[in-house]
């Protein structure tokens, strides 16, 4: 499922870096980071069942470059070793790897340079011998292939949120009230349980407003609910 | 090799059929008198190979040499319905929605369906069963008795039952 | 060519599908290494005319060589395959990591890929293969003969080289 043309985060990621005009094996993702979340912030809808991977990567830069400026931070025993600056730029040197092999296959497609076989016909044998299971075991992997759900039934028009949207409405909510309740925000709805797409949305708008310093984010105990503060104009 | 007579060789070779020097001309391009050509080199080409070029008239057509015959026949007679995968599921749609339109056919397979339903015609598994009463008026396609035949059924009813999955909505 | 190899043709040809090495030897009662032999003489036979040797590994096939694509395909009145840059790239995890799982594929693009599993299950261009030993015995998926066949290519060693930089290891 493409996103305005990116096709899930590390795609978004490997093209940063191409407009760099960087050596994938020497670019430091750190610097990434920024602009990374400017483009995810730039899509006008992110499909509910990507957001969580595109926010995965994202909160990876923003850890790598936070290392970069402080080099004191260093990493906490509960994080694990995936979480380094090294596996990101492996994954995606593997998935450069991995765009240019489809191209060339795309490529070869295009030349349609293809083989044929032959199906036979020649014989005029009386056809003998077919096998009724392998017949039915056919059917049914037709039957299985054809229950699948095609694309446009994956995700309903009226689950797609986009973040763009979700941040103006934050930020009207909080120009009205001085603060919030994180769980208030999940409310879409009155009486109905937010979407898992819903929250992730609303947090990110949320994360990218504290970014730009529009808000504050207070949380008094682990998992108790974020307070969310309009911030005084300087 | 010339290229002329390449494109012949393969052309002739997913045949199955005789194909017509009028056909050949048509699909390569190139002037009879360099078909003609081509044919010649190829048949030249067969001699010493398990293959023959072999012609009725102007229907020219690739076959087995005759000495290789006791090991084609080897091959065919261990089991002599040879279906591809492709095949057999077109046929197994046939064979359980009968009848049915091609259309019909390519909407719950996804793929085009062309070759398979000339291969199954051509070994007349399945057969025309008149029109559908729609738009169009699609040929409707069912199973024959060489199909029962070959599969050892004495009716219809004898297909092996097969889950219960909902049947996809046909979309014709 | 020794009367095996031509044999050995005149099989291939009649054959509806891939034959296995393994079925060579029983049909032609020659040893296998002679059937190596015979299919060594066959593949470099087939150099330079309209037809190819393919194999999957021990299935073989003749296959018409891509450059006459073209006309192969005016004939047979074939559709151009169609595949989107999404499907592709699934489509290359598999062919050069296969056997391959869902979740190895989706690891590595970093985007849910059932969509494009299902697009390439319905082409018939990748198939499954087994179940991996592991932890939830998740389906194995490989490239099918009509992989090799849409792609232009006699075995998978003809997959296009691309890119020299190191692979990392594969986290399952």
């Amino acid at each position: 499922m493409a996103v305005d043309g990116f096709e899930g985060p590390l795609d978004l990621l490997l093209e940063l870096v191409e407009e760099k005009k960087v050596d994938i094996l020497t670019v430091r993702l750190g610097e990434l980071a920024d602009g990374y979340l400017a483009r995810v912030r730039a899509l006008d809808q992110l499909p509910a069942d990507e957001v969580s991977s595109f926010l995965a990567v994202a909160s990876r830069l923003v850890l790598i470059k936070a290392r970069s400026l402080l080099p004191a931070l260093e990493p906490s025993a509960v994080e694990d070793e995936s979480e380094t600056e090294a596996d990101l730029r492996a994954r995606l040197v593997e998935y450069a790897a991995v765009k240019g092999r489809a191209t060339a296959l795309g490529d070869r497609l295009r030349l349609g340079e293809r083989a044929f076989h032959r199906e036979g016909g020649t014989v005029e044998l009386p056809p003998r011998g077919g096998d009724t299971s392998a017949l039915a075991a056919a059917w049914t992997k037709v039957l299985t292939l054809a229950a699948r759900p095609r694309d446009e039934e994956l995700v309903a028009p009226g689950d797609r949120y986009s973040v763009e949207q979700r941040t103006a409405e934050i930020e009207t909510l909080i120009a009205q009230h001085e603060a919030l309740s994180f769980a208030t925000l999940l409310v879409r709805v009155p009486g109905e349980r937010a979407t898992l797409g819903f929250a992730i949305v609303t947090f990110i708008a949320l994360l990218d407003l504290y970014r730009r310093a529009a808000i504050d984010l207070e949380q008094d105990e682990l998992f108790g609910d974020i307070t969310v503060r309009r911030k005084a104009r300087a | 090799m010339t290229p002329l007579a390449r494109s012949v060789q393969a052309v002739l070779f997913v045949a199955e059929k005789p194909v017509s020097r009028g056909e050949l001309v048509r699909i390569t391009g190139a002037t009879p008198r360099a078909v003609d050509a081509a044919l010649g080199e190829l048949e030249a080409l067969c001699e010493d190979t398990g293959l023959r070029l072999a012609h009725d008239g102007q229907d020219w057509q690739i076959m087995t040499s005759p000495d290789a015959a006791a090991y084609v026949a080897a091959y065919l007679g261990a089991d002599r319905v040879r279906l591809s995968p492709a095949a057999l599921e077109t046929l197994a749609v046939v064979a359980y929605r009968q009848p049915a339109t091609r259309a019909e056919v390519e909407a719950i397979r996804g793929v085009n369906c062309d070759q398979t339903f000339y291969t199954l015609m051509q070994r007349r598994l399945i057969e025309e069963r008149g029109r559908r009463d729609a738009p169009g008026r699609p040929i409707l396609y069912g199973t024959t008795w060489e199909f029962l035949e070959c599969f050892g059924l004495t009716s219809l009813d004898e297909l092996p039952r097969v889950l219960t999955l909902p049947e996809p909505e046909m979309r014709a």
